[in-house]
């Protein structure tokens, strides 16, 4: 294993030390990623959180016009009730809180618990589940939250810094998650720190399709093709599910280890695929937003916008992982 | 072991005492210790490796919150160790594992028996069952647990000793540890690969394999 | 080899046309990558270019308050005369043009080939050479330019918004340069697409230290150790080069295929022996902004502010991989 | 390569035409593109792996150049194929072998006998020595190409005929590239190494050894 890391017990402790240095804007307390000028009186707060191993998402996207606090847990782990009951009590502004909760049943037991204790604040919650590549039933836990996870940080965070109340804020959330669909796919395994070896093996041939955040192997394995026909693999399963029509935001991440470049040829494809379907694309990212640790590979998040929710997209947002309009 | 052993020859008699339960997470500590590494792997397999650190982490807070308000009584350490666990591991299994703990302490009679212990253990179970929205043949932890109450209940209706309850439900634990393999995951991070589950144990039984393995030999 | 490509020939067309497609504010021309407003009547223009395969660089800082035109040449080939002819012909908006050269032979021949046939045009150059890893005498090709160039381009662009006239924007921008140095460690090789395979083989448990942006093997090969001592390698490298003084702008920089929870572990670092040496980091940029493909590794770049290169720095930039203000 | 043959026997007496160096700068291509990769890795070992896909390149594009404007005069070949490499290759080898044929186009008298190719070849070198601001000896395509130019320039001392005397260049400058093997690069991309750099062929020399092969190639 090798990463620019001081021990694999010290990490996530460690990098939060860098994320408090770099950006004087956020605080960081008890494994808890502030805005400095938190609470905010009368304003809505978003509190988030989840695994490590994924920057920027979420201690990155704190900050005006999103997040009023994440909570990070160890590499791939979800955080404990009592960070979350910490950035909950500290964040609320007297208007309540919104959890937005990535669908795993660590984050959503975790969340729960620390919601039931938090006597006092006004707690709503969204979760997120956009990926595709889980079929949603009785059979399995549900459907993953990714990509989604971003878009909705960014439009409920928009609105809450526009004074909505919480009953609003949580109800542009789900629709936000609602409109969004996801699809991953990954080039390479990535390694976690505490196991210290690649969580897949994956011939130098293969991909994985449909593979999530947290270097869960996919639904299938395929031989490696061109980024065109793997675009379009993912392009079609969002398609299937929640078919492309009118104004969309599309996301193609990068899982960590992708170089910018490679983002660009998908983002191509996944564009003129759309182009393909009658759709258009009107707002988008290209980068990396909601990684893996150091795996090789990306996703393609979609949703199906409004008029409403592309002015909420393009409002001002100020964190380290998405800043315009300040 | 011959502390232990001690130990459970007094719990015969007058019931599970405090030293009792404290031995058992300190066993089971070791054994995870002992195991991270296999644990890590089967949650490699078909979820996101993090399994075999989390109760290394937990099992290791645990013991820090002994040492630093040592439990008075079985329901103190049970209580303890389960909001230890709560609050110090996260993920899926922290919650899981540390509410069955609570439970089972907070269903826990005095003196602790085999019977009260069958009773309050079960409780725990259930406890996971219903916070986990899962049940027995999901592929999770509960295939081991489930069957290690069962022996248990059954060992008390069948007056048997505890010594032996406790090896049989170990072994029942183990047993449906491994029975896990052939099963397709309905619950947590391994359902997300649907058949591709299929072929591997799930990490969380074969924890909870070990946690009962542990109380087996604390007992013996 | 695995990339998310078409084919390695067309790499750089497609990821252009990814570029495009994604940043309306940008328009694609014969391998040009222009601001969509250029010319701007009476403003300096800025003109960079370079090999593909450093991405978000050059391309990704053509915006507002930095670069008018990037010149993206093949992977890791600087880019030919006619297109920074075409370039310079274009932004100029009356003012004259400045040409940010990275000084590699190529890339200062092929600038140096443009700008004798830039008639008509008032060109002026920066050379960037910031690397302290490569010795300037005699006997090298001189220091390389590597990432005090999105410092020169970021400072001087500013400068250039402001309506500063070529003369005045060149002598900053060399300021910048004169104040800036870098140096970087792999911790493993890069994959070129037309080459196929890895540029050097690393062993699982060393590094290199002192590599530059493009895959060449560094000065030295090195055990392992922690983000501790690399970051201090790096920064003794470049506090016996320029004594670390004052305010201090930072760059953690990642090579491509660098977790960002890494370059904050690696930032921790930097930032606590800047403060040992008496210094203080006053501002800085953590993440990818001068690559090298899918390499994984750092590199630190830092320069030494005043209170009008602060100033500079803090202006409005809009660019995709450079954004605040606006 | 009976026709090559051909070209060059006309050549002898009433000098080299433009089919000769139409057929060189084919050749050139040819063996570049065989070549490709064994310069890539050279260019691996001590640059950015990119001269073998950068001169390959080049020669196609110049083939295009040709076929586009079909060049009347050895000049016009030159010339036409040194602005192509200028214009479509990028890098440090784009501008140097471009101003090498360019320089050595417009240098060019006519008819081209030994005597003006070769005071016309090392007019070409020294745009390299200039733009490059190198040496013989500083590890770079100089030392496959002033060998070179010096065999050619001995030739015509000696009255060696055209066909020998490529010859002969074109084992200098494969001796000469060679010889790079235990030198410390002082230009270009490899120079960043240091000691580093010794032990390894420098890749523009060996590019130039295929350039000059190719000369005698078309030659015999
Ligand atoms: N809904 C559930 N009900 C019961 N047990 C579950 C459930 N979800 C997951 N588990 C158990 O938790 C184990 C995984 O624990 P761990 O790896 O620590 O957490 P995470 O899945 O969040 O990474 C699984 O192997 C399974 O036994
Ligand atoms: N200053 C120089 N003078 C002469 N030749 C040079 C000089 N710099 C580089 N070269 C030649 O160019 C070759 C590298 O060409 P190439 O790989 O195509 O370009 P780049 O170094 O820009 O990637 C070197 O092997 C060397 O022979
Ligand atoms: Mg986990
Ligand atoms: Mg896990
Ligand atoms: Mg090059
Ligand atoms: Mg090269």
């Amino acid at each position: 294993m090798k990463k620019l890391i001081n021990t694999a017990e010290s990490v996530v402790e460690d990098a939060l030390n860098g994320l408090a240095a770099a950006h004087p804007s956020l605080r960081v307390r008890d494994r808890v990623v502030y805005r400095a000028d938190a609470p905010r009186p009368g304003k809505v707060a978003l509190v988030s959180g989840g695994g490590s191993g994924h920057e920027p998402l979420h201690a990155g996207f704190v900050g005006h016009g999103m997040l009023d606090a994440a909570c990070p847990g160890d590499v791939f782990t979800s955080p404990v009730p009592d960070q979350i009951l910490d950035a909950t009590r500290a964040v609320d502004g007297g208007a309540g809180v919104l959890h937005v909760v990535k669908n795993y049943t660590g984050d959503v037991l975790n969340f729960e618990m620390a919601a039931e204790l938090c006597a006092g604040v006004e707690v709503a919650k969204v979760i997120v589940d956009d990926d595709v590549a889980v079929q949603d039933s009785l059979y399995t836990a549900g459907r993953r939250g990714t990509g989604a996870t971003v878009f909705v940080e960014k439009i409920a965070g928009a609105l809450a810094e526009e004074g909505a109340p919480l009953a609003e804020v949580a109800r542009v959330a789900a629709d936000v998650d609602g409109r969004s669909r996801s699809f991953g796919i990954a080039l390479t395994s990535c390694t976690s720190p505490a196991a210290g070896k690649p969580t897949f093996d994956l011939p130098g041939d293969e991909v994985e399709l449909g593979i999530g955040i947290h270097g869960e192997p996919g639904r299938a394995r395929v031989p490696l093709v061109s980024a065109r026909e793997l675009a379009a693999i993912a392009m079609e399963a969002i398609h299937g599910d929640l078919p492309l029509r009118g104004d969309l935001l599309v996301m193609v991440n990068g899982m960590g280890s992708t170089p910018l470049m490679e983002l660009y040829v998908v983002f191509a494809e996944v564009e003129s695929f759309v182009r393909g379907k009658g759709a258009r694309v009107t707002r988008s990212l290209v980068g990396n937003y909601v990684t893996s640790l150091d795996m090789q590979g990306f996703s393609v998040t979609v949703c199906r916008l409004d008029d409403d929710l592309t002015r909420l997209w393009d409002a001002p947002v100020e964190t380290p992982g998405l800043r315009w309009g300040r | 072991m011959g502390g232990m052993g001690e130990l459970m020859d007094r719990g015969t008699g007058e019931g599970m005492d405090t030293a009792f339960f404290l031995a058992w997470f300190e066993d089971a500590g070791r054994l995870v210790r002992l195991q991270r590494d296999r644990l890590t792997a089967l949650d490699a397999a078909i979820g996101d490796a993090d399994h075999g650190a989390n109760l290394d982490r937990g099992f290791t807070e645990v013991r820090q919150a002994f040492a630093e308000w040592p439990p008075a009584t079985p329901v103190q350490a049970l209580v303890s160790a389960g909001t230890t666990l709560i609050r110090r591991v996260g993920g899926a299994s922290g919650p899981l594992y540390g509410s069955a703990f609570r439970q089972m302490g907070k269903s826990m009679d005095s003196p602790v028996t085999l019977a009260v212990f069958a009773a309050a253990f079960e409780s725990g179970v259930r406890a996971v069952e219903r916070l986990g929205k899962a049940a027995q043949g999901d592929k999770t932890m509960l295939d081991a647990l489930v069957p290690a109450s069962r022996e248990l209940t059954r060992a008390v209706q069948e007056e048997i000793a505890a010594r032996e309850a406790f090896e049989r439900a170990a072994r029942a634990a183990e047993e449906g540890s491994r029975a896990t393999i052939p099963l397709r995951a309905r619950r947590g991070r391994a359902s997300y690969l649907g058949e591709r589950s299929v072929g591997h144990e799930d990490p969380g039984a074969a924890s909870a394999a070990i946690i009962m393995a542990a109380l087996a030999a604390v007992a013996s």
